[in-house]
């Protein structure tokens, strides 16, 4: 049975999704399932994670080879995206039951699982797949159920901005399918690999740099890079806190991967940066994004929303990693997408705690709650200090490496760049710090109680998680650097 | 032969009556009477085509099928007919005629 | 030139229509219209895919004894596919619109807008 | 023309007009796609495009009005990104293969494959059956999987269609008094011939065109006629939305268990070769359970969304405004 985990780790969540929708009533029992099978995801995800530092491993399916059937294709890369994806799916279904009680209707809970065990293999299936038209469509069920868990929100703006990342999503997916059936026309294959090769020879083709453009495009919307990040902020602070997790920690990760795959695999380094520059676009756009979404975020009144923006940002320095194409740039990159995943998880972990007490997570209702709540507000700050990048967090680590691939290139600039936006992030987290511990609430009379451990366990085991890949960085750094260096080497 | 001559006669005929329903569909006067041309274009000169393309391809599967086409047609279209001027007439719009009457009244 | 012109020009006019779809997705304020638009641009999407199939002289492919040239398979497959995707994608945007009207009592994107600016608005007269 | 289609809905203002031309567009795809030898496409951009999208988007219409207004804002910045947008696609097919030349490599590389040895490999004559279910069968069941999540995010938001309590909500409007004898006898002859027709585009798929997807949708609008002339009350007797989620369910399973059965018989997930003693029978009984599978999954889907936007122009929904200060302390 073992050799089957590529595809028992899409395929188990898609079937136990039907019999999450026919028992949509019970939605404890949807509970359950969900998280048993998001451990078993867990379980074979890092099982994988382990063969695949074997050797790539290769699953034909339907028993047909490789270019006329679909395959699943793991390596180094792709096996570390489907850990970080399993993992905090693992934590945040178990999260998920205390936390949509007070957000989500009765009716809707069993749905709410149904579409997040979709979302999860739509996911997954993006990150193991190795045909381009396949990811077409698995992008599209990750993207139905993204739309339907914002809607779920409590609050009507979240039907506005849901409806909004559909339009924008949908565009998004439609230059994809444009850019494929692009590539299709001139290589007459639709295989990832058998694309890289047959992409080789036609560098100068006026079509392939345009189909190479639209799929830009096409990531770059789902990505939220930098002018089409308009869908993100609304989105993710009108769903459910969940659901916001869950999206934050996961969802821009996949668009990432998608992105370093077509760039440096597909298409090929020679193509994509030597030929066409396109690390400088990354390196602009990464950098408009860091300060942009930082300047905006200080200037929020919702707390999920200036999170919203701030991840924005740290999308800008995932590419700013990319963009600077050198072994420590996409060693910062690979391990910012890790580590961002683990803060904001935290920090929306710990919001969404207060929404279940407060009922929203607007800042000028917050005030005081740092002694109501202390355990909740001690995760956020903890969080908080991960995401502006002190020593001892994961935070800081990726920043390092960022910092030390910029002066490798002698870009003093850019250095100073990413230490003014870590200002900022301290800016922003300082606000709700200084609200929640120093100010006393409008209404004194407002009391909450310490939000229920259901609810703090996945919390401060994702901060635990932050400090302990903070401190003991080799593993992942050594990883990080090793999937860099064959990235690197790999399109040549 | 002649079932060829036969067949091309069908056919133009059914393209004339296509023609004059097309015509109509745009110079008369109301809704109703508009239905009344479209409606001729759907059964008469429909039905005459496919009479026309059956005795061209003989005694075949084809033609099978094309009876059946013609029976499909003859049994939806009037009844499409129907339900659009009925669907009309319930949201209140009302034959040319009618409406002339009434102005007349008006002004007498 | 001619023949680039012959070759192209149906690729040509499935662009044309993509961006007329394109074009009402960003630029209409009514947001059925949006939708509309969408699966313009995505039909003209399939029509590009199936003129890729399409081989000169070639019959569909379905296998028939007298026949040696068949149109490309594949890039129909494809469109079936991606066909059902666009309408499931319809179906959901669909049904946001109906909650939307039922929520904000419009579907002009720029109601919604206002309505939702003035939502915000109390709340910054709190904090002055 | 269908330029011209296009241009008009960008023009008029009336939803009903856009709609229907929408429906009329994808008519004029389903031509050209036939005049491409895109058989199974056009059916299916003629079924969906022009059949049940267009009935969604009416049903919507009832809700949202029928007017739009007129846009606002400027049309120069959209316009400048379509116009850029559209120059580069045009600037990128000068490098294209040309239209239809047998020499393109589309046609080189994998095509051959499924048009001259599907026959002996699966066995069935419509290639587009045999790539669609067997070479990309994940595709077909990724397809599937997108459908149900479609009816998932239309049940969560419109709310599970339910048969009411009381008899007398059955409004004056609908059902078989307000249809008239014409439309109820002319309605009662065509559905059967209509489910015929599906059963038959169902079964076979894999000689001409047609297939499970297509099947669903003709027996959908089976349903929606039936809706429409006798009422949703009566259909809703006829067929009980608890029974559809569960169908719509179960055809999902069909197609998942088809593909596991082949694991536990010692193949990849959907490889049918194993699932009897010859591939090619193994083939064939895969191809037809995969195939139900979809069939019934969209069939039971279409109708439920239809359901759930019908139903919901008289549910309500409660939203809370975002700024209560008054939810107190739980528990």
């Amino acid at each position: 049975m073992m050799t089957h985990g590529p595809i028992l780790q899409v395929v188990l969540p898609l079937l136990v999704a039907p019999i999450c929708f026919v028992f949509s009533r019970f939605h404890r029992f949807c509970w359950i399932v969900a998280c048993v099978i998001s451990w078993i995801g867990l379980f074979i995800s890092i099982r994988l994670f382990f063969q695949a530092e074997q050797g790539v491993i290769v699953y034909e399916l339907g028993g047909w080879a490789a270019p006329w059937g679909i395959e699943y294709v793991i390596d180094r890369l792709n096996a570390f995206i489907l850990v970080i994806i399993s993992a905090v799916a693992a934590i945040v279904f178990p999260y998920s039951l205390t936390s949509i009680k007070a957000e989500i209707d009765p009716r809707q809970r069993g749905l709410y699982f149904t579409c997040m065990l979709l979302c999860l293999a739509g996911l997954l299936g993006i990150a193991i797949t190795g045909d381009a038209f396949n990811l077409f469509v698995l992008l599209e069920i990750s993207s139905l159920s993204t739309y339907t868990l914002i809607a779920l929100g409590r609050d009507r703006r979240a039907l506005a901005s849901s409806f909004q990342y559909l339009i924008m999503g949908t565009i998004g997916a439609t230059f994809i399918l444009i850019s494929v059936g692009l590539l299709y026309s001139l290589t007459g294959t639709l295989n990832m690999a058998d694309l890289a090769e047959r992409t080789q020879n036609l560098h100068t083709s006026r079509t392939l740099k345009v189909a190479y453009s639209f799929l830009i495009v096409g990531i770059g919307l789902k990505l939220a890079m930098f002018p089409l990040h308009l869908w993100l902020p609304n989105a993710y602070a009108y769903a459910p806190s969940a659901v916001t997790v869950f999206l934050a920690s996961t969802a821009t990760k996949v668009a990432i991967y998608v992105l370093l795959r077509f760039l440096f695999n597909v298409f090929g380094i020679t193509f994509s940066f030597e030929l066409l520059q396109t690390e400088w676009i990354l390196i602009g756009l990464g950098l408009i994004s860091m300060l942009f979404a930082s300047i905006v975020a200080v200037f929020q009144q919702n707390i999920k929303r200036m999170l919203a923006y701030s991840s924005v940002a740290q999308v800008g320095y995932i590419l700013l990693g990319i963009g600077l194409l050198n072994i420590n740039g996409l060693t910062a990159a690979l391990l910012h997408i890790f580590n961002h995943a683990l803060i904001k998880g935290a920090l929306f972990m710990s919001l969404g705690a207060i929404c279940f007490r407060v009922g929203n997570t607007e800042l000028k209702n917050i005030a005081g709650i740092g002694r109501m709540m202390p355990w909740t507000m001690a995760a956020f700050v903890a969080g908080g200090i991960s995401l502006i990048g002190i020593p001892s967090s994961v935070g800081f680590i990726s920043k390092w490496f960022l910092i030390l691939a910029a002066i490798e290139k002698g870009w003093w600039p850019i250095v100073v760049i990413i230490s003014i936006c870590s200002l900022i992030a301290v800016a922003y987290i300082w606000r709700v710090i200084e609200t929640a511990y120093f100010k006393t609430p409008q209404d004194s009379g407002t009391r909450y109680v310490e939000a229920p451990l259901s609810l703090l366990i996945p919390t401060w085991i994702l901060v635990f998680l932050n400090y302990l890949f903070g401190t003991s960085a080799t593993f992942t750094i050594d990883f990080a650097a090793t999937t860099a260096t064959l990235l690197l080497g790999a399109g040549r | 032969m002649l079932v060829q001559i036969i067949s091309w006669l069908l056919i133009l005929s059914g393209i004339f009556f296509a023609v004059t329903s097309a015509v109509g569909l745009f110079r008369l006067p109301d809704f109703f009477a508009r239905v009344h041309a479209a409606g001729i274009g759907d059964t008469v000169s429909a039905a005459l085509i496919i009479l026309g393309l059956m005795l061209n391809s003989g005694f075949t599967l084809i033609s099978i099928k094309l009876f059946y086409i013609l029976f499909l047609l003859w049994f939806t279209s009037p009844i499409s007919s129907h339900s659009v001027v009925k669907a009309a007439r319930h949201s209140g719009l009302e034959p040319f005629l009618v409406e002339k009457e009434k102005t007349n009244r008006k002004t007498d | 030139m001619i023949d680039s012109i012959v070759g192209l020009y149906n690729y040509w006019i499935a662009i044309f229509l993509m961006m007329a779809g394109f074009y009402t997705v960003i630029a209409s304020d009514n947001l059925v219209k949006k939708i509309v638009g969408l699966n313009i641009f995505q039909t003209s999407v399939f029509i590009l895919y199936i003129s890729l199939g399409k081989v000169e002289g070639g019959s569909p492919p379905i296998v028939s004894a007298n026949i040696d040239v068949y149109s490309n398979p594949l890039p129909h497959v494809l469109i079936l596919t991606a066909i059902v995707v666009g309408v499931a994608t319809t179906a959901l945007g669909l049904s946001l619109i109906i909650r939307i009207k039922k929520a904000y009592g419009s579907v002009e994107e720029s109601d919604i807008i206002e309505a939702d600016q003035q939502m915000l608005e109390p709340t910054q007269d709190e904090k002055q | 023309m269908l330029a011209i289609t296009a241009l008009a809905v960008i023009r008029m203002r009336s939803l009903f007009a856009v709609v229907i031309l929408f429906g009329i567009y994808s008519l004029l795809t389903a031509v050209l796609f036939v005049v491409l030898d895109a058989v199974d496409v056009a059916f299916t951009e003629a079924a969906v495009g022009a059949g049940i999208s267009i009935v969604l988007m009416l049903g919507t219409l009832l809700i949202a009005g029928r007017r739009a207004d007129a846009d606002t804002h400027t049309p120069l910045l959209p316009l400048f990104i379509v116009v850029i947008t559209g120059a580069v696609l045009v600037w990128g097919t000068f490098d294209m293969p040309h239209f239809a030349d047998p020499q393109d490599p589309a046609h080189q590389h994998v095509a051959p494959r499924y048009i001259y040895d599907s026959l002996a490999e699966i066995g069935i004559p419509n290639m587009v059956t045999s790539v669609l279910a067997s070479y990309r069968g994940f595709d077909t069941f990724g397809e599937l999987i997108v459908v149900f999540t479609a009816l998932v995010g239309v049940m969560a938001l419109l709310g599970i269609p339910e048969r009411r309590q009381s008899r007398r909500q059955v409004s004056e409007k609908t059902g078989p008094e307000f249809s008239g004898p014409i439309l109820t006898i002319g309605a009662s002859w065509m559905i059967p011939f209509i489910v015929l027709f599906a059963l038959y585009v169902q079964f076979h798929g894999d000689f001409g065109p047609g297939g499970g997807f297509q099947a669903g949708v003709i027996f959908c609008s089976a349903f929606v006629l039936y809706a429409l002339i006798f009422g949703i009350e009566l259909t809703y007797k006829t067929v009980r939305p608890k029974l559809l989620i569960l169908t719509s369910a179960s055809g999902v399973l069909l197609y998942a268990g088809t593909g596991f059965v082949s694991i536990i018989l010692d193949g990849n997930f959907l490889d049918y070769n194993v699932l009897s003693n010859t591939p090619k029978a193994g083939q064939h009984l895969g191809i037809f359970l995969v195939e139900l599978g979809v069939g019934i999954t969209v069939a039971s889907v279409l109708i439920l969304i239809f359901f759930s936007i019908v139903q919901s122009r008289k549910r309500r929904y409660q939203m809370q405004p975002d700024n209560h200060l008054d939810s107190q302390v739980r528990e």
